[in-house]
């Protein structure tokens, strides 16, 4: 095995009131690798990335604990102008809304350019050319022409691309995508996971995939890692996650996916609600909702355990184990 | 192009709006008591030449008879004659509008220039000590009375430092631009509070916002994402309020422009207003209307040109 | 390390972020409400009161704030004017607040031609110069107190009437109006039981900063002479008629001045803190 | 240099003599224009201007002026043509505002150039008068008719002293020397700048920044306060300026005289010079302005007796009394007077209501006698006497001032005092108009006050005489 | 035997103005649903799949009346609603019910959960005023919330919950006919299958017709007993779910079906995902408008009319391919057959 490109360890996030968002995340991420980060709606996975990159928002949030590591250097220990060298350069962001996160009022190809100039100092028309050339790698049909465009001339599927070829503008090692494809139809969400899939090949990109669809991640990552209430549940090669899940979390997750295959009856779920901030239970987060819940689980946090090659998880109980009495 | 189309139709849509205006003005002017003859003659006016005075003027006929007049005369491109002037209204108009056109083009560029820093200062340093100094500032700026801001700058400006003169308008460029800066900024100062709360507002949503984080996320320092991506994008609302307060800032002028003696509409209008001047009053309310509605013209123009997302 | 030392540095304020400024606020309104309730309490003198042998007196012991050229006790005449003011600001707006935000309910709600007609009407107040607007309209009913709230009334409610149009056709393409008209209520109840409570949070809010605006408008109003009746004690008279003596006496404008500001800068804090922390609430 | 700076409310608004009654205008007429007969310095004698002297025939009928050699601004002689024309304009036009106080001029004769001769349709003791009012002001007749009535109105062609350099309109009226005027070397000044500063405040702080020569109407407050600037002079300039409370008769209480004597007696007028004026005017005896023609010195003075006028007021049987008191909105004076008529009333028992109009609401109120009690002021046109007593006393057209006094006697007493050629007779007829008005109490003298203006130190021979006229001939910037 | 249907919705069409005409001359129109023909039976669930702006919420919405009609006819019930009296339409309202995809936007944030439903009976007098508060927990109980729930407030509800509160308001009308409108699509997975089950059990004891409108195929498939797939406004196939899915006739169906993520890690990403995006409603192209992105497309679909419609029996479809052309889909095999290079 390679030496990892990323290095995440013990990362813990919390809000000036003291809750933990995101509490003690560890996991690495090899070159060329897609790692898919899931997890439900307010599980803590934007935050981490986040924190990945600094950016939280400032006097609400801040990290706490843990280290960040890419490459040699240590990210939590960079200074704010070291650090914003690192962002764009070297680790790129896309994210879920591209509505959003496109300047309205500036064109996409000055946006591209914005960062180029920025890290590698090249002239307005060099700029304006890798821009040309970005947009051209994400697939933008015509980009000497679309360069000029704003991204309210772009449709939904264009607006991501045109996000991508911003984060990848500057070659990147490691692209983190906060659900990439949330907003789109599930015929361009095919046509940008295929697109990652290809820079991953081409260039040996390691990205990180943010998701709450398992779908998604079956079809793209190599590893998974699995957020419940801020905390790391489980992580492993993706066959092994998906064939083999040990947290309970986790293995109810793929079973309550709905499938395109015929079937009848109910389908299967995971009774009650994900925790929130205010109220996250002691323990496992996950043992009100728990099918194999014990004492245990409702006192003890439980540690990482390995659970088979690559492959840690969270639990106590693991599903693959025997049922406790 | 034709995002620029509404360039060429918008003006059918003020006619309604001048149309109101023009109503309003008549009806309103008339309805306030007082005789304007009576006011013109004095305290020795006789009946005879209060009738006379009445009769020059038209003041005997039916009210939609003097409406159906201004209308006419308004289409020919005439107001009517002044009753206290004895002269042509336009021509008044002609010689009061650079004043107030001064007036309130400076008090908007000063009160941006006033604005700007303060907002950038206090949304970049939110909940700082220097967010909640701009706040105070700004709220006592909007706090307090223009008269009293305008008799203010006078006692330290004027009469103490003697920097600025104390009111006219001048006759020189140059002796114009010194002659209004106290003027421009009396109203400066409680326009900036306005804008300076509403600019912080948009700045603090911008820089919160998704296309500012992706732009760090770029590597952008702080200072060319504020400057390049949140100040664009804030600055549009702010310049629309501006844009629909610009009635509230000329009727604020009629203020500052009698406290500095300045020979301009405001006073125009409200010396027509006290001496029932009919015909001033009447064209000078619409010549504001029209500015009024041509400057929010002109900030849809901008809107559009700022803004490329907006189609109007 | 220094990521602990920033979130250390950054705790001090964002939790009393609105609610500390909402409260000094209300704090400065409550001062003000218990100044008018208890004024014939509180006032050393009567505020209107003409002492003829005690002009023009400089603030002392016998005078706090001094008295004016009638020799009459500012102080008294500052606690006096806060019925008034109080007066001015609370139904200087909500007269406008009240016709602005129905007209305002009803015709972003219906649109169309009702839209269409009350919206030309906003055009044409606002394409009038605010101030002059009201000074006309005082001029047809007299001067005094209650042609002010009326002419208020006619030109403020189209800011109210814009603000809630705004807020209106924003919020009726909601889910929950398209709901209740799923559900088949009646236009009265989606506009006034689902809509209007929704879309009322920034007119609140800008009321608020509106009373600001109001109360300087009254003062204007009592420069150009066309505010209360005399001898009636009201902050912007006081202003207006003290000002000829700033250089003589300056405690004659200066008190009531600062009677003004400081009541705009309760109204203020008020806004802010409410604004944030609606805001913050979401 | 030698132009004189004067700040004043606001800008004239015709050079059209016979168009306008606004002092704000005669101001300057009277530096532009010349006139036949001018009222001298102390406002109680006529003088020579361009008549240099005229005749009157027994009847008082017949005027003969005799015009002196004098040129307007363009060169061109003034002659008898000239004068006849500026008098039967202000009689004749559609445009003037005067031409009931001249229907009485029947005829005129221009014999020769230096001739005119005015006969009237009956005698008038006023007439000559009448004839130094600023609407005479004389006017060029081919200069008129060759420019046209606007034109002149704008640029006119001058007479007096000054000639109308540039006026920007709602700024300032900026004048030039006259070369061609026949006083020509008595002018000092090199011209003269009349600048609208509607503002008191800010054009009291325009003197004491030296932006202004002089500045007119000083507020009273502030008077004090200028006088102890050692760069700056004020000038309190006799006036006929006199303030008095009009009662409308038409209340039935007040229509009552022991009533009105009541009012008269608890209104404290010291009180009011005192703190009204601070101490500058001085209380009013008789509705002739002290110091002006036929002034009675002697005229009742009632002491101030609220007790009294209390007992007086519930003997007529009228306790309980509440008056309207019509209030000038944004005149302070006019407030400060009737915040303290309220309270001095009070003590006597009667309940004053103040109510705050709309200046330009006040003469329809008036007319239509909506009131009770207002205060107002006089200040005179003509030295002449008979202007103001008719329309006080004289039951003119407008119900003697508004207050609806009505005594024959005293009409007649009038009409009489008008044609009254003999000086003694003539005087001692206007002491009885001025003792029955105070028996009867018409309405209540309240104080005189001085014309009110400041210049700076080195200006000199500044001033405004009694009827408000400002002559600059003998101005002086040192 | 099957019973004649609830709603008919004949040829309909709905059209929206859109800015950018000139004013009082010109009118451009959206046209977001586009001659649309479809009918529910009583008791009988109908998916409506398609792109995002293929119409499905204006259908929807159209079916109940909410947004006017502009050519067709829609009737519920054997009585004509669109255009039709307002008796029609009161009943309409009686008797149908929407279920909104944001749980949160869909409820007065200054409701309780309580107050919401309560709302609904008292504006209907489905009760009388005193039974009001038992018949508010009785729902609230049907669709599995607690009696403490319902004097929260949406914003201290949790999504799940609060689309519990949609349907149970919903269900106070005590409708024969309910259009939910892509009602999980916000909800995470594990709570996705909690409604999803809500559904089919009130299905069964209430004989309640479902329009269910879904991106989300997977879920159509357990749910529904018809099918309809809509692009640009049209719906270009319908049928029974389980044919529609094993043998889609439209190459749209088979590239949506082929589209959805399944989890699978034997089986990739298409190789050949659907290019481009669905084109602008306001510039619909001529012809069928599916052909610019469409791998099958010829000569004929370029040019107007728009492919006819091809029916069997229970099935229709807008399509000159025979059946059989487009790729059926396989479940759990991996499509070596189209693992082509891109
Ligand atoms: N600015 C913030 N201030 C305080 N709390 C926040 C902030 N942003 C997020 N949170 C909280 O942090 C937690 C994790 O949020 P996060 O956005 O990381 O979730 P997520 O897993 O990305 O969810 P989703 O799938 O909805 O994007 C949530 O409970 C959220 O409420
Ligand atoms: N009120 C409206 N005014 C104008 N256009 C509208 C309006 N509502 C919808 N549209 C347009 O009609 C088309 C169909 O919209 P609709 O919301 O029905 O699509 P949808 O299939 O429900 O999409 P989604 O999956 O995103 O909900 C879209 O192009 C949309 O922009
Ligand atoms: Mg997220
Ligand atoms: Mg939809």
């Amino acid at each position: 095995m390679t030496a990892p490109v990323l290095t995440v360890d013990g990362l813990t996030v919390e809000t000036t009131e003291g809750q933990r968002i995101v509490d003690g995340l560890s996991f690495d991420l090899a070159p060329g690798e897609i790692l898919g980060l899931v997890g439900e709606s307010g599980s803590g996975k934007t935050v981490a990335c986040r924190a990945l990159m600094r950016l939280l928002p400032p006097r609400a949030m801040s990290i706490t604990a843990g280290t960040v590591t890419l490459g040699a250097d240590e990210l939590t220990g960079l200074s704010d102008a070291q650090m914003r060298k690192v962002r764009g350069r070297r680790i790129g962001m896309i994210f879920q809304n591209p509505t959003a996160h496109l300047d309205p009022v500036m064109r996409i190809g000055d946006q591209i350019a914005e960062g180029v100039r920025l890290h590698e100092g090249v002239s307005r028309r060099a700029a304006r050319a890798r821009a040309v050339e970005a947009l051209r790698q994400v697939g933008i049909p015509d980009p000497e022409a679309r360069v000029d465009s704003y991204a309210h001339e772009f449709s939904g599927g264009m607006r991501q691309r045109a996000m991508i070829a911003v984060a990848l503008a500057c070659d990147p090692e490691v692209l983190i995508a906060d659900e990439p494809t949330t907003a789109l139809d599930v015929t361009v969400q095919a046509q940008i996971l295929r697109l990652l899939m290809e820079l991953r090949d081409r260039k040996g990109l390691s990205i990180i995939l943010i998701t709450h669809d398992l779908g998604v991640v079956a079809q793209t990552c190599d590893s998974i890692a699995v957020l419940y209430g801020g905390r790391l549940c489980e992580r492993g090669p993706k066959r092994e996650i998906l064939g083999r899940p040990a947290h309970r979390y986790t293995e109810g997750l793929i079973r309550c996916q709905p499938t395109t295959a015929a079937g009848t009856g109910l389908l299967d779920t995971i009774p009650g609600q994900p925790p929130t901030l205010g109220d996250m239970p002691e323990g496992c987060r996950f043992h009100p909702r728990c099918p194999a819940a014990t004492a245990l689980c409702r006192a003890t946090r439980p540690g990482t355990q390995p659970h088979g090659p690559g492959h840690v998880a969270a639990c106590h109980h693991p599903a693959t184990l025997k049922e406790p009495a | 192009m034709h995002r620029y189309r509404f360039v060429l139709f918008r003006p059918l849509q003020f006619l309604p709006v001048i149309f109101g205006i023009s109503v309003l003005t008549f009806v309103l002017v008339r309805l306030i008591p007082g005789d304007p003859a009576r006011m013109l003659l004095g305290t020795r006016a006789t009946a005879s030449a209060i009738e006379k005075v009445r009769a020059q003027y038209g003041l005997d006929e039916p009210i939609w008879l003097q409406y159906f007049y201004f209308i006419k005369n308004l289409a020919q491109g005439e107001m009517g004659r002044s009753i206290v002037y004895k002269t042509d209204v336009l021509k008044l108009i002609a010689t009061r509008i650079e004043p107030t056109l001064v007036l309130v083009l400076g008090s908007v560029l000063l009160a941006l220039l006033i604005a700007v820093p303060m907002a950038t200062l206090a949304s970049r340093r939110r909940g700082t000590m220097a967010d909640q100094g701009v706040r105070v500032v700004s709220t006592l700026g909007l706090g307090m009375p223009s008269f009293w801001i305008a008799l203010m700058l006078m006692i330290v400006f004027s009469v103490n430092l003697d920097w600025f003169p104390v009111s006219g308008y001048g006759r020189s460029v140059s002796d114009k631009a010194v002659h209004m800066v106290l003027p421009c900024l009396t109203v400066a100062l409680s326009l900036s509070a306005i804008l300076t709360r509403s600019l912080r507002a948009s700045l603090i949503a911008q820089i919160n916002s998704d296309q500012a984080t992706a732009a760090r996320a770029r590597g952008l320092p702080e200072g060319a994402v504020f400057w390049r991506h949140v100040m664009p994008n804030a600055l549009i609302p702010t310049l629309n309020l501006l844009a629909v307060n610009i009635g509230w800032l000329i009727g604020g002028t009629v203020i500052v422009e009698s406290v500095f003696a300045i020979p301009g509409m405001g006073q125009l209008l409200v010396r027509g207003i006290f001496s029932r001047d009919y015909m001033v009053v009447q064209a000078v309310a619409m010549t504001f209307a029209v500015a009024t509605v041509l400057v929010n013209f002109l900030a849809d123009i901008l809107t559009v040109a700022a803004d490329p997302r907006v189609k109007l | 390390m220094s990521a602990p030392a920033a979130a250390l540095r950054l705790r001090i304020f964002p939790r009393f972020e609105g609610r500390i400024t909402l409260f000094l606020g209300l704090a400065v309104l409550l001062f003000f409400v218990l100044l008018a309730v208890f004024a014939p309490l509180i006032a050393p003198y009567d505020p209107i009161y003409q002492d003829g042998t005690a002009r023009l007196q400089a603030p002392g012991w016998a005078h706090p704030f001094g008295t004016d050229n009638f020799g009459r006790d500012i102080l008294s005449r500052v606690i006096w004017g806060t019925r008034v003011d109080l007066q001015i600001a609370v139904l200087g707006v909500i007269f406008p607040f009240v016709i602005g935000t129905t007209i305002g309910t009803v015709a972003g709600y219906f649109g169309g031609v009702v839209d269409a007609v009350f919206m030309r009407i906003v055009d044409v107040v606002l394409a009038f110069p605010y101030l002059v607007l009201i000074i006309a309209i005082i001029a047809i009913l007299g001067p005094g107190l209650k042609s002010f709230y009326i002419a208020l009334a006619l030109v403020g409610w189209v800011s109210y009437a814009r603000l809630i149009r705004a807020q209106i056709l924003v919020l009726k393409t909601a889910d929950f109006v398209l709901a209740a008209r799923s559900l088949g209520y009646s236009h009265r109840r989606i506009m006034f039981r689902h809509l209007l409570p929704n879309a009322l949070v920034g007119s609140i809010v800008f009321s608020m900063s509106d009373t600001v605006l109001v109360l300087l408008g009254g003062a204007s109003i009592s420069f150009l002479g066309l505010g209360v009746q005399p001898p009636t004690a009201e902050w912007g008279i006081m202003v207006s008629e003290g000002q000829g003596f700033i250089t003589r006496a300056w405690w004659m404008p200066t008190f009531p001045g600062l009677a003004i500001l400081a009541l705009s800068f309760g109204f203020s804090l008020v806004a802010d803190g409410l604004g944030e922390w609606l805001e913050g609430r979401k | 240099d030698g132009v004189l700076t004067i700040g004043r409310v606001s800008d004239s608004t015709t050079f059209d003599p016979i168009a306008t009654a606004q002092n704000l205008d005669f101001w300057v007429f009277m530096n532009v224009y010349d006139q036949l007969v001018r009222v001298d310095r102390t406002g109680t004698k006529l003088e020579p201007g361009l008549a240099e002297s005229w005749e009157v025939s027994d009847d008082g009928l017949t005027y003969t002026f005799t015009m002196r050699d004098a040129k307007f601004s363009d060169g061109s002689p003034i002659t008898s043509e000239d004068a006849a024309y500026t008098l039967s304009r202000i009689r004749d036009s559609e445009l003037s505002l005067w031409s009931d106080t001249y229907t009485i001029i029947d005829s005129m004769e221009t014999p020769d150039p230096k001739t005119l001769i005015v006969t009237l349709s009956a005698a008038s003791a006023p007439f000559l008068s009448t004839l130094a009012m600023p609407g005479t002001a004389v006017i060029s007749k081919a200069g008129m008719e060759e420019m046209g009535e606007e034109a002149y109105a704008e640029n006119p062609v001058a007479s007096g002293a000054f000639t109308v350099k540039e006026w920007l309109r709602g700024d300032r009226v900026v004048l030039e020397k006259n070369p061609e005027y026949w006083e020509a070397d008595r002018v000092q000044l090199d011209g003269v700048e009349w600048i609208a500063v509607p503002d008191d405040n800010t054009r009291m702080l325009k003197m004491q920044a030296g932006e202004l020569d002089a500045a007119i109407f000083v507020p009273f407050s502030r008077i004090e306060e200028l006088q102890g600037d050692a760069n700056l002079k004020v000038l309190l300039d006799p006036s006929t300026r006199e303030d008095a409370l009009l009662l409308n008769h038409e209340n039935p209480a007040l229509a009552k005289p022991e009533v009105r004597v009541a009012l008269d007696m608890a209104i404290d007028k010291q009180a009011i010079v005192d703190a009204v004026t601070f101490g500058i005017g001085e209380v009013a005896n008789s509705y002739i302005p002290k110091g002006a023609l036929y002034y009675n010195a002697d005229n009742l003075r009632r002491p101030y007796d609220p007790e009294k006028a209390k007992e007086m007021i519930e003997a007529a049987g009228e306790s309980g009394l509440t008056l309207d008191y019509m209030v000038n909105a944004g005149d302070e004076v006019d407030e400060q007077i009737a915040v303290l008529v309220q309270q001095q009333l009070a003590q006597a028992g009667v309940t004053v209501t103040l109510q705050k109009i709309d200046p330009s609401v006040t003469w329809d109120t008036l007319v239509a006698g909506d009131y009770d009690l207002t205060v107002n002021y006089w200040t005179n046109d003509i030295l002449d006497p008979d202007q103001k007593t008719t329309f006080v006393l004289g039951h003119d057209v407008n119900l003697n001032y508004y207050t609806r006094y009505e005594n024959e006697e005293v009409k007649q007493l009038v009409a009489d005092a008008r044609v009254e050629t003999d000086p003694a007779k003539r005087e001692a007829m206007y002491v009885k108009l001025q003792e029955t008005a105070k028996a009867e109490v018409n309405w209540i003298d309240l104080y005189y006050s001085p014309y009110r203006n400041v210049t700076q130190s080195y200006v000199e021979n500044f001033y405004q005489n009694p009827l408000g006229r400002f002559f600059l001939e003998d101005t002086v910037k040192k | 035997m099957k019973r004649p249907p609830l709603m008919i919705a004949d040829d309909v069409s709905v059209e929206f103005p859109v800015q950018g005409g000139v004013p009082g001359f010109s009118r451009r129109v959206l046209r977001a649903v586009n001659g649309v023909t479809l009918q529910v039976r009583p008791g009988e669930a109908v998916g409506l799949v398609g792109e995002s702006g293929s119409g499905k919420s204006t259908l929807g919405r159209a079916l109940l009346g909410l947004e006017p009609v502009t050519n067709g006819a829609v009737s519920f019930d054997g009585t004509r609603v669109s255009g039709g009296t307002r008796a029609a339409l009161d009943r309409l309202r009686r008797e149908t019910a929407m279920v909104f995809q944001d749980p949160y936007g869909a409820l007065n944030p200054r409701l309780t959960a309580a107050q919401a439903v309560a709302e609904v009976l008292e504006v209907h007098r489905k009760v009388p005023r005193s039974e009001v508060a038992a018949r508010v927990s009785e729902l609230l109980e049907l669709v599995g919330l607690r009696p403490e729930h319902g004097t929260r407030r949406p914003a201290s509800l949790s999504g799940g919950q609060c689309q519990r509160v949609g349907i149970a308001r919903a269900l106070a009308v005590e409708p024969r006919l309910i259009v939910a409108d892509e009602c999980v699509a916000a909800l995470d997975v594990s709570i996705q299958g909690q409604i999803i089950n809500l559904f089919m059990e009130l299905r069964e004891q209430l004989d309640l017709s479902l329009i269910f409108i879904a991106h989300d195929l997977a879920i159509v498939r357990r749910l529904c007993d018809r099918v309809a797939v809509m692009y640009l406004g049209r719906i270009v196939e319908e049928g029974p779910t389980e044919q529609v899915f094993t043998d889609p006739r439209h190459p749209y169906t088979a590239a949506l079906i082929r589209a959805i993520p399944e989890i699978d890690p034997d089986r990739p990403l298409p190789a050949t995902p659907l290019d481009g995006d669905p084109p602008s409603p306001m510039r619909l192209p001529p012809g069928c408008a599916f052909h610019p992105r469409c791998p099958h497309a010829r000569s004929e679909c370029r040019g107007d009319p728009p492919p006819a419609e091809r029916t069997e029996p229970g099935r229709r479809w807008s399509c000159i391919l025979g059946p059989g052309t487009v790729a059926p889909l396989t479940t759990k095999q991996p499509e070596t057959d189209r693992e082509e290079t891109p």
